[in-house]
């Protein structure tokens, strides 16, 4: 709902040097961060420093991305911001953004082979790190002996879902391996379909005669989903899911004890850090990184800021609302406030 | 030639009454001509759950068995509601994500609101009808083919539930009763009672049907044949109760689990209330007739444009249902609720039940049908443990496998020149 | 016998795009009487039977019914009117069966359910009127039907109901022998229960048996609209087929037959051919 | 009458052939008739063009002009295809993964394995007659129903492409040849070639169709109007080619970009290769046949099966082309490739355009209007920077309005009879 | 003429289902004759063609073609053999012209291009030699033309080909007075220069007119076959309403006709009435 008043630039199409900035964000329903979280955060620091932008969101699809790119070039921005879809259309889109002049970052992804000025993101496979750490340290909580833990993994065209699971691969795949823990089911769930993963749980479920104590899902929504079979089953609480992203309702979850963990990304630092570099470079400005990250395709060692994801429990739910990402409203409402009180929300 | 030997001779008139070897020698010769009814679906989900059982033995459970109703519910309510679309010839795209519109308003009302279940409810099918009104006003009254109304539908309706999710959070819903339609079970007495009920309405008009026509000395089932049909769905309802009956908790000692989940008799009352409709009232006689010929309908004095806008509504309507069993399922409502592949799944359940996409054959039993081939696929390919590239090929190659027994069963039918 | 007509039409235009297919056509249907409507092929009669009946919207010209002016945009206003048509291109639903086809926009009821077995014996009634006798079943669906089975369905599901006007567009195309008799006698019974008809046909004798008052269209112009008693088979013929005969016709001093408006020449095919 | 006479008055009859005059009228009066041809698709591109000008003035730039015809080419190119799928009234869901197959096969052809681009092309299309002659022979032989099939197919190539793609990674296409199809253009010269080629093409076969036919002495159409068709596509062709060869480089310090975007030529030669196909041979007259009255043609000795097969095989292999677009636009091949929305718009493009799904109407020209509208709508919206839910909403809304003036421009023709 | 019929039938069977339609007919077709074929609505008369032409399998039965058997799987079968027919239910492809329908399946080129001018002009003198007058234009598609017009059509499509068997169901039903006499001289003359000719007609004034043998059928049964000249007008009535007359038909000695095989009862309408 936010809107056109951004777009205020075009009659900078064809007059060259005012800075203008182009974001491209990539899709709405893997995650609610990019509507819900980046594009506010972006909007703040542009408004604030007083320059043009454009944010535009490729709704999960690789030749709308290339489409908005081209259009957003044609609109005349000086500096183009992408959170790519996938590596090629990313290296395809930065190509001939650099060959038309224009100035590129790399936004949370790292586009492979890529040619961007700069890159900004949370290390993903650290994301899955925190995850496989924070079930593991759930189901040492519950004491539960050689638990059987099953991966309700992201989408299986999502290249950040096997990022994820790389990291929390990293953290299991030593516990499996030495039978500290047993494998279980290990299934992707085509774009993140919440109801596709119910289905999918259930069965893992039923294949497995019910014996499944520990859940790595990539992000709350698919938490959600396991929790809800769980709980048919009444089995919630007894059973740790894992998360992602914070979402308001994988924070009542984590409250109610259904959900072991969560993993939060301060987005509003990414934004910030993004934002600042993006700003520099459409006014034409260099600026220093405190990091660089090694693209392995292209072998170029790219200028990069890159911020820690934190994990949260219930003892440190509270944090992710004085950060201001969610509301007290948003999570406390109802049969919640009595939850909240206890985990010293105030 | 006196008026009454005209009489005798003509086509209504009393011929000694079939007896019962008479209509099993009739039903194989017809079954044999090509006019088999639902034959070919039911053949193929014996097929794929012999199949499923022997790959995998806890396909055959109680518990799976329970599980596969509310899995398979959302689609199969959505694909009862396509059938009346796809009985004009018409398709509704949008059907899905209507369904999703639905459940965000469902979650918007009793969550973020906080009204209770049953506003929630009515605010949701009322925007299913809503829905359903415009799409059918712009494909009758302006004359933009479905495909393209529910095309913009599609489109519109998937920005409708991120902007009513906020761009994309998930919103939970957590109310009790919503929670329970589908995770939660009838008692088993519960269960017992309402199937003793549906036979005994069965019986009640399949028996005062044969009572009427034979007083006219209208042409009548043998009363045998009546008795088998009765006896034949109190056995699938007493076995199907019986075993969602069965405990089927992983663990007795942490809760029982058992009972006929709530959705099935919801399922049931709408098959039945549809099927009335369509068989048995002017309405229904109209949507058929539109889908066989426009033409002559219009010629009969239908009110073409009518009929048309009122299987939208209540294809959006029935789409509202399913929007908010998805939501009970999942406790929640997020922006991919509806999206996916519900749409193609519930269009596929209704198609494989053995609905015409050329419109005027069809029966909303199809969509339960083809919605429990579809169901099955899903249930037990996910009891298979394929990574998911080799998940997908082989759902393709299983739901081919399914079609294919239809195919086979109807190719008679094409052969003697019914088709 | 009555002096207003039942129906009436004034100046009718009617064309598909380029093609004009009806010009100025007057033409009238009197109670009691069977009026019979003859042209040549493509003459544009069942044209005209569909702008009566509301199929086809009319480009210009009024319709009278009763004396008063109406409009009659849909095949619904016809049938209030009390207008029953059976189309030359039957126009059945093939995936319905014989009763729901007949029954079809006014099935009876008991409740809101379906009164099948009052349908199906009238039906089984209205059909042994009609000398039908091979029909197997009346649960069959219509696209099983011979093609005279099928005519004879759609003969029947106009008769079944109190009309005031029936028009039939060659309805005994298809029949045979004994059912051609049975159409011809019902025709003539339903005109001497008061009814308007107005029968299509290219067969002469038909309609010098049963008709009061053959109505000739000829390229689209109404030429003649007289007495069968006033004329003879060869005359009727040739009005057919040239558009004129002896007083009769185009070209001919209009007031004569009361129709025959148009002045162009016979031979002025209209439209080019491609 | 003698026989001279007869002929004389037969329909085929030399009458005085027409004048350019008598021309325009009847063209007046078909039009106001409903026979209107691409008249409401090109009504439908003026307005939406109009309306996204005025909004945002850098729609109207050479270089957004450019855009748009590498944005839409995979969807237009697909929806050529399906043209063929629907003018049989059947369906082809898996058209869209069936373009991301054969675009994973080009770029392990390509990529992984090494081998030239024409091996590579070669391949990809093998792979798309592959699946068309499958999907074909189990619609037309077995005689499952072509939705269930290519639902199938839609699931089964889905996971197919995740297969070549090993879960989850992309395959770069770095190739030159390869690359520069749909991202490099045309020189100026070769552009202005091209077209004068295109033209003097045209003006060949009509003249010489005019004077065929007038010597048989059939009717023609006036030689002014034929001269006028001439020179109107000389004229378009000639202002789009000037258009295309304006310098649109933003910097042309780094770079100088212009020309004719080598797509363009690619997809005018499918184009009228097609066109020719289905209007000037018996295959396309048999095409037309079998979507009209399938039993018509059966008794006319048409192998209606063959026909079958062949339009899912001519579907699949332009899906092909369409995915070979798609990967060098992308410079790449993901598992989403052909996958989101790209079946939906495509059918949608080649519907919009004016084809009909029940079958036996439509052109492939339809399939390169509605794909221009896809991409004009698609394009404009990417200049407005709505947020994701709005935007989803403005894009329905905008393909109904599209829609829409083709509705109301063919409201007459339902109210003359032409159905 | 000739001793050999060119297409002989003998113990055909054909159900649809529980519904026996034809029931061990026999029949023969002639070179250089008409053999009209007649038989009340729903004979099977139709369907009979229909199997034939290869549209129907049968459940049953030889056909012999030129003495030698043969198969007809499927049209194309028959077309090979030189069989040509008009069917009763048209099946024009309405989304198509005159001229593409009437040359459907045997399309004339130049190269691989279809030759429309010389297919369009072929087109205009078959049509006019059927005195059709009002076609404008011959690019017209069927759905606009009129009941005649499309009858029209598809005759003219059966004729332009070099056949050796030509069968016409009901060609006449939709047809004016001129065309009709039309379409009956063009059966003499094609029977005339040697081909079989198989006409259906419920009008015994055209069956008598130009056919050399008439074979009734009587509910699925084919109750006789004659020459012409062996029998009345009113001899071939009582066959198709009752199925016998006098030494003819049901009940009588078999070797009479040469074809009454059945012996049941005429009122034995097979198939329960529901
Ligand atoms: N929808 C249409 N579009 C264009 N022309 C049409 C259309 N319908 C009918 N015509 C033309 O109008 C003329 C009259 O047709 P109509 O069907 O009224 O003839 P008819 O008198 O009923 O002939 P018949 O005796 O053959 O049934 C014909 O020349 C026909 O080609
Ligand atoms: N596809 C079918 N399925 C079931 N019954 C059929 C089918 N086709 C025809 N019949 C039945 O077969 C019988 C013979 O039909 P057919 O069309 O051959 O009759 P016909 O002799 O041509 O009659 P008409 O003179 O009315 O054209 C009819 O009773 C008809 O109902
Ligand atoms: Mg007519
Ligand atoms: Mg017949």
């Amino acid at each position: 709902a936010c809107g056109d008043e951004s777009g205020s630039g075009d009659q900078a199409g064809g007059s060259d040097k005012a800075p203008k900035i182009g974001v491209i964000l990539p899709d709405s329903k893997s995650s609610a961060r990019w509507e819900g979280a980046d594009r506010k955060f972006l909007e703040e620091a542009f408004k604030a420093a007083g320059v043009q932008y454009d944010i535009q969101n490729a709704l999960g699809d690789k030749s709308a991305f290339q489409t908005i790119a081209d259009q957003m070039i044609t609109n005349g921005v000086t500096a183009l911001m992408i959170v790519n879809l996938d590596s090629g259309t990313g290296k395809a889109v930065l190509d001939k953004a650099k060959s038309q002049g224009v100035a590129t970052i790399d936004y949370d992804r790292l586009t492979l082979g890529g040619s961007a000025t700069y890159y900004v993101s949370f290390d993903n496979e650290a994301v899955g790190k925190l995850q496989g750490e924070g079930l593991s340290k759930c189901l040492t909580d519950k004491g539960v002996k050689s638990p059987v833990v099953a991966y309700l993994n992201g989408s299986p065209t999502d290249n950040n879902a096997t990022l994820f699971k790389n990291g929390y691969d990293s953290v299991l795949k030593p516990k499996f391996d030495s039978k500290e823990y047993a494998k279980g089911p290990d299934q992707n769930v085509p774009e993140w379909d919440n109801a596709q993963a119910a289905t999918i749980f259930e069965q893992m479920l039923t294949q497995t005669g019910g014996k499944i104590d520990g859940v790595l899902s990539a992000n709350d929504g698919l938490g959600n989903a396991a929790i809800s079979v769980l709980k048919k089953n009444k089995l919630n609480g007894k059973v740790p899911v894992t998360g992602q992203d914070a979402t308001p309702q994988g924070l009542q979850n984590i409250l109610a004890g259904d959900q072991c963990m969560t993993v939060y990304k301060a987005i509003r630092e990414e934004a910030k850090a993004a934002s600042d570099l993006a700003i520099a470079v459409a006014k034409g400005e260099k600026k220093e990184t405190p990091q660089t990250v090694k693209d392995p395709e292209g072998g170029r060692d790219v200028p990069a800021v890159l911020l820690t994801p934190k994990p949260i429990y219930k003892e440190n739910v509270k944090d992710v609302i004085a950060d201001g990402f969610v509301t007290k409203d948003e999570v406390c409402g109802g049969a919640y406030a009595k939850l909240c009180a206890d985990a010293g929300i105030s | 030639m006196t008026t009454t030997v005209v009489h005798k001779d003509g086509p209504g008139a009393g011929t000694p009454p079939p007896t019962l070897g008479s209509h099993v020698r009739n039903y194989v010769s017809r079954v044999r001509g090509g006019d088999i009814g639902a034959l070919p679906a039911v053949l193929g989900l014996v097929v794929l759950c012999t199949v499923f059982s022997i790959m995998r033995p806890s396909f055959l459970t109680a518990g799976n068995f329970a599980n596969l109703f509310t899995q398979g519910a959302a689609v199969t309510l959505i694909a009862m509601g396509l059938v009346f679309v796809l009985l004009l010839g018409e398709i509704d795209l949008s059907a899905g994500f209507a369904s999703g519109v639905c459940a965000a308003v469902l979650a918007n009302v009793v969550t973020v609101l906080g009204y209770p279940w049953y506003v929630a409810v009515l605010a949701a099918i009322v925007t299913g009808v809503a829905i359903g009104t415009s799409l059918g006003f712009l494909v009758a009254k302006i004359g933009i083919p479905s495909f393209v109304v529910t095309l913009a539908g599609f489109l519109a309706f998937q920005g409708i539930v991120l902007m009513l999710m906020e761009e994309g959070t998930n919103i939970s819903v957590r109310d009790e009763v919503l929670v329970a339609i589908a995770n939660r079970n009838l008692s088993p007495v519960l269960g017992w009672l309402l199937a003793a009920v549906a036979v005994a309405g069965y019986a009640a008009v399949q028996l005062l049907r044969h009572r009427t026509r034979a007083a006219r000395g209208l042409v009548t089932d043998p009363i045998a044949v009546v008795f088998a049909r009765i006896g034949g769905l109190a056995l699938i309802l007493g076995a199907a109760v019986f075993i969602l009956n069965l405990e089927r908790s992983r663990n007795i000692v942490i809760s029982s689990l058992k009972g006929v989940p709530i959705v099935v008799p919801i399922i049931a009352v709408l098959l039945v209330f549809w099927t009335f409709v369509l068989q048995r009232t002017s309405y229904g006689r109209h949507v058929y007739a539109v889908g066989g010929n426009k033409e002559a309908a219009r010629r009969a004095g239908i009110d073409v444009d009518r009929i048309r806008i009122s299987v939208f509504v209540i294809c959006s309507s029935m789409a509202a249902v399913g929007g908010i069993v998805a939501a009970s399922r999942a406790n929640s409502v997020d922006p991919n609720t509806g999206g996916s592949n519900v749409l193609l799944y519930a269009v596929g359940a209704a198609v494989i039940g053995g609905t015409s996409l050329f419109g005027g054959k069809g029966r909303v039993l199809d969509a339960v049908l083809g919605g429990a081939v579809v169901a099955v696929i899903d249930n037990g390919m996910g009891l298979m443990g394929y990574s998911s590239g080799v998940k997908y090929v082989v759902t393709g190659v299983v739901l081919l496998l399914a079609a294919s027994v239809d195919a086979f069963s109807r190719r008679r039918s094409t052969a003697t020149g019914n088709r | 016998m009555s002096a207003t007509p039942l129906l009436e039409l004034r100046g009718i235009d009617k064309s598909f795009g380029p093609v004009q297919v009806l010009r100025d056509v007057a033409f009238a249907a009197h109670p009691g009487e069977v009026t019979a409507l003859v042209g040549d092929n493509g003459a544009g009669k069942s044209t005209l039977v569909k702008c009566i009946s509301g199929i086809y919207p009319t480009d210009a010209g009024e319709f009278l019914f009763d004396g008063r002016p109406v409009n009659i945009n849909s095949p619904r206003d016809a049938a209030a009117l009390g207008i029953e048509v059976v189309y030359q291109d039957l126009a059945l639903c093939d995936n319905l069966d014989i009763v729901q086809n007949m029954f079809l926009g006014r099935e009876k009821h008991s409740g809101i359910v379906l009164d099948e077995p009052t349908m199906e014996q009238m039906a089984a009634d209205t059909l042994a009127g009609l000398s039908v006798r091979t029909v197997k079943s009346l649960r069959q669906h219509v696209s099983s039907l011979s093609g005279g089975q099928r005519q004879t369905v759609a003969i029947a599901k106009a008769v079944l109901w109190n009309s005031r006007l029936v028009i039939l567009d060659e309805p005994t195309a298809a029949l045979g022998v004994a059912q051609t008799a049975q159409v011809l006698e019902l025709v003539r019974r339903l005109a001497d229960n008061g009814l308007a008809v107005v029968l299509i046909s290219h067969n002469m004798n038909d309609v010098f048996a049963v008709s009061d008052r053959i109505a000739a269209l000829y390229l689209g112009q109404m030429v003649a609209q007289v007495k069968t008693t006033d004329i003879t088979h060869s005359q009727v013929v040739e009005l057919i087929t040239a558009g004129r005969s002896g007083g009769l016709g185009l070209a001919a001093e209009p007031a004569n037959g009361g129709n025959g408006h148009g002045a162009e020449p016979a031979d002025s095919n209209p439209g080019g051919v491609r």
